[in-house]
């Protein structure tokens, strides 16, 4: 389903954020990426929807090659693939609702279909009650819960999470891990950049920990850190 | 593309309209001045142009003929006149005529007309007008041929000043028009350009949620369009009060200053700066987005 | 204002013509072009103006002297002409002189002339201009009463449409002027507006941080003064150019056509154009900036 | 040093953020604000610099009045006040560097200082070498450590501290909150929202719990939660 051969990542600024990263994840698996601040993780995932384009190597999903799609292309592949990015990427000029109807909007779903789906979704992250708010106008763990909202309304096949738990508290945050692990049942591929020690240790799932863009450690019901101390 | 885009586009204007009202404010008042000045010199020039076209009309050939012509030969002369290539109009001036017409202008000079009006030295004449200015000299020529022709009247001088003047306002006026629709249609797209890349990051983000360019530019050039319509109904709006009112002060003050009736001036006008702005804002729109949907 | 603002607020113009290059672009563009189509129109506006005044000038009061006056009478009608209020010039045209300009008139109309050439008709004259031309009127009614005038001629009709096509000119060209001038400030202001409001959540930022309101203006006025002289510069250059080259050709072309000299006109409107660019630059920064500062 | 008198924060769409909250923090004090997503934490740091004012009560801080104070003097409280935003609010076209040096330039400090103390703030929180790049070119962890360096450049006297670590590793978590902990200690006063469990476990200071707009419970060594399981 998921798989990068090789892959190099270096930034304009000649920042390597991935050197030589080999990975492959099957349909249906539920990942943690881990490591430091800067490890590389968000570049790892911003291949995958094609925001990024690898240097070197290749990034193949759903058995295509995305930086061979075609510019048309795109916008498809990125529907199949359901994001919550790190910093969010709310629409400033639309209240909650909007912001998640957005991304059915532009499958071109139906009326119906989004005012049935849309209210559901806002109570499924808590935030019924603030549906008509800005982002602006949201706590951080709001804003995080509508992100979450939006890259889950599509049902997508691949679901990205970068840092999905930063900002909420434990109690929330367990909330989002069970809703998680739901769409993975059902189906969904997940992939987890997080810092979220507890949550890694308990949910004994495949880690990858990554540090200076390779990957040093990939284990199968791993642990957020082997430990010294 | 499926209705619901079609009803997300509409919606989607409507807020963005909405949620950055200073803006459109912003860019609406630019669209309608900028279309303003370019129709008010276009009023100007339209309006210089006809009084340029007029003037040259009134330029003339003056053919007079012997006192001695009998008149059948004079009906010829008349025929062939009419016949020249290029003649518009030919009128005959009888002695009488002739002489009224210089008392009208030496009305002053008692002394001299009365000494003209004892016995009528002025020929009969034809004046001959041309369609075009540049047909008065071969026409003056030819009339110079005919028979019976004592002289031919034709003031060369005022008739190349007169071209000259009306040439290089015609010029002129046009060319200062094309530079400021130029100039206009780039400080539209300008201030399109400059609204559009404030919020390059929305752009940023729509894409990456799965939105396609066409999704995307959909909104914005109906907001481009809705800007420049709207900002082009405040000009035509403008522009029709303050022709209307300048057109009677002329009709009132100065008759003898031929403006265009208003219509279909007016709404010719109208019809091509609402065609102008939705056009600019369209394609405005669509070219200062493209470099943005490359995410 | 310690040094140390003094630099940042350069330092941070700079950055931030560098980081915003395509907003920048665009408005010098703006500016520019507005000051451009403003600039154009003052130097038409100034030369109509010019020319209106020329053709009043020309209008001259003709006073006739009875033919039997000895000439030191005349030469006291001079002097009483001259002693009138606004008086400017008398020139004094010969029995003589006259018939010359008779024929140059008429030089087709052969008969006339030779008629008229036998005895001499023509009265001495003289030609009387005035500082403004309202004056014309009070000119002539005191000539007419002066021994030994025979009679006093000035075209009152034709006079008063000229005023009242120069008046018709001046006001409307100030007019058009004064409101271009204006649409053309409202121009600028608003896309200073529009590129302040895209950076209105960095405005909040800064003053979040402890920036107070004149640390944050100072840079954005700089910035706006910047764009407005630049653009103004632009402006200067291709007006000056441009009205150098029209010039030329008029000479060349049209010499009867009498344009302003190219200096001191364009060395002024250069000063007013790059004023006015700052002015309006600072103060459409300085306004803008307002309503985001209150954080 | 900072006092809330029977404070209420009504947003404008009627969200009662604040319910007649009470609170007094003594200088040099270390304050953790805790509670779940949407409690208010972050609307009670933002009276205290004044980004928001209260509805209703009174917001005291250095024996003034916040909401009674002039214009012009606001920019002089805010630069007491060293703040670690949520969302980082980092300018967007200044470099690491120049972000740091602008909270600094804002105080009229001289340029030398400025070159002095710059480098020095951005090697302790680990981003020497991302000095040129700008916040878009920065993880969100480089983007959090960016927005710690600007907050305590100044040597705030009072240090508002909003999640500061929702985006770093444990390792790169405790690294900061050994950072806070020596300017504590160095007399700053410190308040840390924050829904890091471990860490408010751990550190032993005064924790402030909310919900739903009110104090729920002020301790002095307190923990994260009292936990039911
Ligand atoms: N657009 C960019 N341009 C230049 N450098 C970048 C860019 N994005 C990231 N980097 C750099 O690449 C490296 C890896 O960044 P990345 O965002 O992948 O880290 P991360 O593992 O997600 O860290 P964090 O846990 O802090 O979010 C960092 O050093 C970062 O500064
Ligand atoms: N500017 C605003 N306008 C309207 N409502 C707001 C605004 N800011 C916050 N709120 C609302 O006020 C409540 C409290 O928000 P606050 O940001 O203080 O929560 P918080 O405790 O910081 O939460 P989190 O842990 O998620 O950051 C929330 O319900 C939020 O939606
Ligand atoms: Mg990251
Ligand atoms: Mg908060």
């Amino acid at each position: 389903m998921i798989e990068l051969v090789d892959v190099t990542k270096v930034y304009p600024n000649d920042v390597v954020a991935l050197k030589n990263v080999n990975l492959k994840i099957d349909r249906g698996e539920f990942v943690f990426v881990v490591g430091p601040s800067g490890a590389g993780k968000s570049t790892l995932v911003r291949l995958l929807y094609r925001e990024e384009v690898a240097t070197r190597g290749q990034v193949i999903v759903h058995g295509k090659n995305v930086a061979r799609l075609r510019r048309s292309s795109i916008p498809l592949l990125r529907r199949t693939i359901g994001v919550i990015f790190q910093d969010f990427k709310l629409l400033p000029d639309r209240n909650a609702l909007d912001n998640v109807a957005f991304a059915l909007e532009v499958t071109e779903a139906s009326r119906r279909e989004i005012r049935r789906r849309v209210p559901a979704v806002l109570d499924l992250v808590g935030l019924k009650d603030r549906a008509r708010a800005f982002p602006h106008e949201l706590s951080g763990g709001e804003q995080q819960r509508l992100a979450i909202a939006r890259a889950i309304i599509n049902g997508p096949s691949i679901l990205v999470a970068d840092e999905p738990t930063g900002n909420l508290d434990p109690d929330t945050s367990w909330g989002i891990m069970n809703l998680l692990q739901t769409l993975n049942r059902n189906g969904a591929t997940v992939i987890m950049a997080t810092h979220a020690k507890a949550i890694v240790n308990a949910m004994k799932k495949r880690v990858v920990a990554m540090d200076h863009g390779r990957i040093i450690r990939d284990q199968v019901q791993g642990v957020y850190a082997h430990e010294v101390n | 593309m499926k209705s619901t885009s079609l009803v997300f586009g509409v919606k989607q204007t409507a807020r963005s309209l909405r949620q950055n009202a200073l803006m459109s404010l912003a860019s609406v008042l630019t669209v309608a001045l900028s279309l303003l000045v370019a129709g008010l010199f276009g009023l100007i020039t339209a309006n210089l142009g006809h009084i340029a076209r007029l003037a040259e009309q009134q330029v003339e050939v003056t053919v007079f003929v012997h006192d001695t012509l009998p008149v059948e030969a004079v009906r010829t002369v008349e025929s062939q006149l009419k016949a020249l290539p290029g003649v518009t109009q030919v009128t005959f001036v009888s002695k009488d005529e002739a002489l009224a017409r210089l008392k009208a202008v030496f009305a002053n000079d008692k002394d001299l007309l009365a000494e003209v009006e004892q016995q009528n030295p002025l020929y009969r004449s034809f004046e001959v007008r041309t369609a075009r200015p540049e047909q008065i000299k071969p026409t003056a020529e030819a009339a110079g041929k005919m028979t019976g022709v004592v002289k031919v009247n034709y003031k060369q001088e005022v008739i190349e000043k007169l071209f000259r003047v009306t040439r290089a306002i015609r010029v002129s006026g046009l060319a200062i028009m094309v530079a400021l629709a130029l100039a206009m249609v780039m400080i539209i797209s300008n201030t399109i350009r400059i609204t559009v890349f404030a919020r390059r990051r929305e752009i940023a983000i729509m894409k990456l949620v799965g939105a396609t360019d066409g999704f995307i530019r959909w909104p914005f050039v109906c907001e481009g369009v809705f800007l420049g319509v709207v900002g082009a109904g405040f000009t035509s709006l403008a522009l029709w009060s303050s022709y209307s009112w300048a057109w009677s002060g002329v009709q009132r003050g100065m008759p003898f200053i031929p403006l265009l009736p208003k219509q279909p001036l007016l709404l010719d006008l109208t019809v091509l700066i609402l065609g102008a702005g939705a056009l600019i804002g369209a394609i405005g729109s669509a070219l200062s987005l493209r470099r943005f949907l490359r995410v």
